[in-house]
């Protein structure tokens, strides 16, 4: 490891020690304790503000982003140490959101630097918190016939339509969206990509409820609402390659999701403590399915494993995005299901005195829209079987 | 004998069908949940299935019951497994009536079984214990105590134990916990001095609650059957549960299935109807001929308990089982393919999901039916 | 029961006894005991040639064909006695063959009168081996593709093409094949329904071998092979129907093939044998696919039973042939499978000394066919959809 | 450690891919068998093998091995598996290597191993008594006797037994029959009085062999490694072998699948390809996850024995479990989406199905494997 490193990490350890405040050093229990930001944003203490100002000042809530748009432009081997150092205090993140994980890169790639000087800086410092637009009743997997149109009146853009599936769209402040901007064009074309303030005349809400009780989705609804013809990205009638680029980056983010946790012993363990020590000796299936699970899970583990391992050593295989995407969520579907076997009839509370009552079947219920969000089951094994395997008319 | 319906059991199917479609569909499940109704189901509505003769259907006529037996109580769970209708008919009707029918004296068959026929009393069966299906994991323990016994202990998942007026509590009276031997079944007044019962919320809007005993006095007349072989009977009990817990999965696989062939038939995505694409048609055919396999051995089980076959509890196994697996699948098969909509609470095919889970855990799983099977059949 | 029934009871019970020879009283071995008939047949004893002799003079080898096509004429419940009976003393059935199987019951609907008189009594007196010529080269599932084509020249049609899977074409005698007698109309709309004898001039037969080892089936040639145009079953073009209705037979026999062992105890009786008796306790994971598939296969074999029991009470759902193929076939290759895992190490012998060496990795290679012949499992489920289900564009 | 070859590996895998490819592909198994060849594997091939250092890949340099490791010895069997190539590598350079490497004295190694990887000298491993794979299960007795032991008992399914020039036999000096403890390795010679090897001819054309010891006589100094502790050697030996089938059933899943693939590209029916079909592009799909799981596992197992991790043997159960059930699935899937064709012994796919399920059944199949890996991790 080069000297230069090596200063940088006893400084970030320093600044850390001193900065991050104690209470900001604790494993993060519940979705509250996650600091999303936003106009709307309340923060659950003095700390979490504190620790969010101090690294947004850094450019430390986007490490890797540049400095003139208000990341830390740090390096990719810099980022890795504070990582690590963050890890080290067990450090929460400063700050998660939309902006970040999708909005931001795709700015990067795709937007003007106006556009970069005047979104990015927000989402570093969490200021602004961003939804997604892009589902539309009736369209699901087919998202290129979405309807929601954007014309041209101007310098301004009237858009008209209804989104469905828009994470958060209740507490979001702005939305980056899929419009129809070429209403002649066949199917993918004609689609633009557009950044508007929720806070548009014309511009409402209204929160699905799920059959897991929880409502993180909003349908969207706009009604001449009136946004800058500055604000699309890219080239008008593009946009579909903006949402492509970012489909992709959210399949391996639910892909991922709570893999971590799920190879290796985490199931037999649990099996153990809910059923004792000898508890899966009496019940030979059960144990049957809890392994042959756990098999899946830890190829499933080692194969992602594989993926980085091999895109580190330039191998990589390319258009795994979608595997890890279909075979994941169907294994933790699979998970969540064996998770509520094991519990029996303390899997069924739906809700009840003690904290965590009702979290199980909770988190089984939203497990089932792993395999139906971003790109269904069925649209990725549609993908491997034309990008990767090149079958005829796939 | 034939794998058939006779024509008195296809006249109580075809009126069964019809009482639940009319007086208790889905949106009624929905509207009582919404209301987070005290009892968890309409008093009104079971009225109208006791006039039926839904809720002594297993009871003998000469206890004012139809007589019918387990064919026919598998006949209109299936029907309630179709709309998810909320009644006590599992917990009165098929359980506590099996317990009395075969295990009661002659007291309290004629005590309890006319009422139970006319919808005036209601009863649940307290055995499990576990949070798994363990049935003969019994630590509530009944110990000699003037003319009769003091119970102590905790049951779980006693399904409609905060409406019954009275409790079928199986309790040791011997042996070592998890032996078979030493059980004893006892009735139990649930407003009797340190009795409590709470309900709980669960997934799928029906009613469970547990029960807790604190030295609970009961009579000697209030024993069901042989004091310590009260196994052999809380089996048989289940054993009918089980088989109507099946038929009510197939009930419910029947219509998650109806609903996503339905669903596939109208809905477009790419500009064309989903149900064109082959893949989707594979998977939909296959269901279909899971479901037709559940039909076949949820009738055979209730068959065999009509019969009196000593096979019986390996065709309820194999059916709870199998049915189990086939529900599972035809209620994830269903959510996917429903796709983002399936997801919303708006619309019904989350309760069928949800039922089918909690019926699959209710009484032994297709893991718990399939070693038991195994065992029957000595290996 | 009837008092005529009852005499014929009698009657038939008497006339087994003293016809039915002592030989033909033991159960088939192997498929050497069987009886196949035709010109090419040799009989493997006096008694078994007998036995076919006798039965075919009362036309008891198709007990439910009229007696004047060579049948016994008798009643559905007569038929059913004369089973009973039969069974009662273990008689052996006199013949076996696709005459009586497949191309009778196709002939006695479809068939002139003529047809009639000219076939039926050779395969009831098992004088002539049937072989069936559908498969084409190529082909596979697409029957309605085939190229085998039939000039009518005068009054002959001129046959020239190949068919594969001919099952014993060459012990055959005659061939029942479909052709294409119209070139020009599209797929199954053209092809005719064609009698001929496998002695004509340009037949040629070649037989294929298998991956168990096992030869059953043949590429048959035809080369300017003349045949009388009074050999056209039905109408012209219309072979398709005839085609159909067979196909429906045969899916039903292969999906009940092996079905009777299947149910029950069998496979966890034989990994006792195989085992010992606490075998399977030390493989609890072993077990666990055994309990898995025997619960499938029981529920599948009281399927079995629920549909025949509908039938006689006529409440037959239909179209439930190929359900039964399509399951049915699926469930004995995993059956098969299983076996082998039962049989380690020596379920892999091929060929050894003792008798019954190498049978069991014969027939699980086998079972792999049964999912493919007499239609595939995919083409099964596209019937199901298609048929049953009334999905679109099925 | 990362899961990807390094260049010495990536290297070994080219020169292996290349060398079987153009040595040993199918063709050859196929003459092979049909010529009905008594020695079953070609030992012009086999002088080749060791010529390029495969023989000895495992044997440490000092005993004139390549002292590779079993990572390259993976890759080859890897090669192998793609082109179905008959040779003893598996029982000489795998099994046994793995055993005089670990366990062989000084004179053993320095006697056996050079010409072990020259490819003289010809070694099995005589170690199954069952038919499925139960390892502790040793029945054979060895009795002291004169400077040594007297062998008596009877050993199955012995990989290349029938051209071995030594036979490493487990035999019991004391315990219980499928007790851990008490059983030793020998070298035996099969040419020693009381020996009886007879090869048994197997569905996939490869060697196996059955080999029966009557009072067999040998010396103290064939004890390999310590009396009565052969098991752990045995189980090291076993897991080298293991890993090993596993990277052959990737091998044998990834040509498998590729012809696959291929076909549905090339095969027409009702006038389109046959891989347009959905429903067959999506198993094709699901069937690619699997292979790339497959080969994750794979590698780590052989990484695992390496590095000398002490929780390889759960990372080659999973392996031989987890890749056992891919190549079943390739297999099957093969042979089902080729059709009639896929049925005929002229195609070669069907070899493959024959490997895979021998592969399986060796050493222990999934189930086998799944029950290791829940007891190494404690449930």
């Amino acid at each position: 490891m080069s000297d230069a490193l090596e200063t940088f990490r006893a400084e970030t350890r320093a600044w850390l020690e001193a900065n991050c405040p104690a209470e900001m050093r604790e494993p993060v229990k519940s979705d509250s304790d996650v600091c999303w930001g936003g106009r709307k944003f309340r923060f659950k203490s003095e700390a979490q503000k504190l620790w969010l100002e101090r690294m947004a000042a850094k450019g430390w809530t986007v490490p890797e982003w540049p400095r003139e748009y208000g990341g830390g432009g740090l390096s990719k081997d810099e980022a890795k140490v504070l990582a690590q150092e963050m890890r080290r205090i067990s450090a929460r993140p400063p700050l998660s959101s939309f902006g970040i994980w999708m909005l931001g890169p795709a700015l990067l790639k795709y937007g003007s630097h106006e556009q970069k000087l005047a979104h990015i800086p927000g989402i570093a410092r969490g200021e602004i918190r961003w939804c997604q637009g892009y589902s539309e009743p009736g369209a699901g997997s087919d998202l290129a016939s979405l309807r929601t149109s954007a014309v041209l009146d101007g310098d301004e853009y009237i858009v008209n339509g209804q989104k469905v599936w828009t994470s958060y769209a209740d507490r979001a402040d702005w939305i980056f969206c899929l419009v129809r901007t070429d209403p002649d064009k066949p199917k993918h074309l004609g689609i633009s990509f557009l950044l508007f303030d929720m806070a548009s005349p014309g511009v409402s809400t209204s929160p699905i409820k799920l059959i897991s009780g929880y409502s993180p989705f909003c349908q969207t609804f706009f009604d001449d609402v009136r946004v800058p013809a500055a604000n699309l990205v890219g080239e008008r009638g593009k946009g579909w390659d903006i949402a492509k680029y970012l489909l992709t980056h959210e399949r391996e983010m639910i892909g991922g999701m709570d893999m971590g946790s799920t190879g290796r012993d985490g199931m037999s363990a649990m099996a153990k403590k809910a059923l004792g020590e000898d508890g899966l000796k009496a019940e030979p299936l059960l144990r049957a399915d809890i392994v042959r699970h756990e098999m899946d899970a830890w190829a499933f583990g080692l194969t992602m494993e594989r993926v980085k391992d091999e895109a580190k050593a330039g191998q990589g295989v390319g258009a795994l995005s979608s595997m890890l995407k279909y075979y994941g969520t169907e294994l933790n579907k699979n998970r969540q299901q064996l998770l509520m076997s094991i519990k029996g009839s303390d899997g069924l509370l739906w809700e009840g005195e003690e904290r965590g009552d009702g979290d199980l079947a909770k988190s089984w219920l939203r497990s089932r829209a792993n395999s139906i969000e971003g790109g269904t089951s069925e649209v990725q094994l549609n993908i491997i079987a034309k990008r990767v395997l090149e079958l005829p008319g796939a | 004998m034939a794998l058939v319906l006779n024509d008195e059991q296809a006249m109580i199917r075809e009126a069964a069908e019809g009482f639940f479609a009319d007086h208790a569909p889905v949106a009624e499940l929905r509207r009582l949940r919404d209301a987070k109704d005290a009892t968890g189901f309409d008093r009104g509505l079971w009225a109208k299935m006791a006039e039926m003769g839904f809720a002594g259907v297993a009871v003998p006529e000469a206890y004012g019951g139809a007589g019918l037996g387990w064919v026919a109580a598998g006949l209109i769970q299936e029907a309630i497994g179709k709309n998810l209708s909320l009644s006590p008919f599992l917990a009165t009707s098929v359980l506590s009536a099996a317990v009395l029918v075969k295990g009661g004296s002659e007291e309290q068959k004629a005590a309890l079984l006319p009422k139970l026929a006319t919808g005036e009393l209601l009863l649940a069966l307290a055995s499990d214990e576990r949070a798994r299906h363990a049935p003969s994991h019994v630590e509530t323990r009944a110990e000699p105590s003037g003319n009769g016994f003091r119970l102590t202990g905790k049951k779980a998942h006693v399904l409609d134990g905060h409406v019954a007026d009275r409790l079928i509590v199986a309790a040791r009276t011997g042996g070592e916990v998890a032996d078979k031997a030493g059980i004893t079944l006892f009735l139990v007044d649930p407003k009797a001095a340190g009795v409590r019962v709470e309900r709980r919320s669960m997934v799928d809007s029906r009613n469970s609650a547990s029960v807790v005993l604190e030295g609970v006095q009961v009579d000697g007349a209030d024993v069901i059957g042989e004091v310590g072989g009260g196994y052999a009977l809380l089996t048989a009990a289940l054993d009918a549960g089980r088989a109507c817990l099946a038929a009510e999965m197939l009930g419910v696989s029947h219509t998650s299935f109806a609903m996503t062939v339905d669903y596939l038939k109208q809905r477009e995505q790419f500009g064309v109807k989903i149900g064109s694409f082959q893949a989707l048609q594979h998977r939909a055919a296959h269901l279909f001929c899971e479901v037709e396999l559940a039909r076949s051995v949820s009738l055979r089980a209730l068959q065999a308990l009509d019969d009196g076959d000593v096979r019986a509890p390996v065709f309820v196994s194999l059916a709870k089982a199998k049915v189990g697996e086939v529900a599972k699948l035809a209620t994830n098969e269903a959510v996917q393919m429903h796709g983002g909509i399936g997801m919303t609470d708006d619309f019904d095919i989350g309760f069928f999901m949800k039922r089918a889970r909690a019926a699959n855990e209710t009484f032994g799983d297709s893991a718990f039916h399939g070693d038991r099977l195994a065992r029957l059949m000595n290996y």
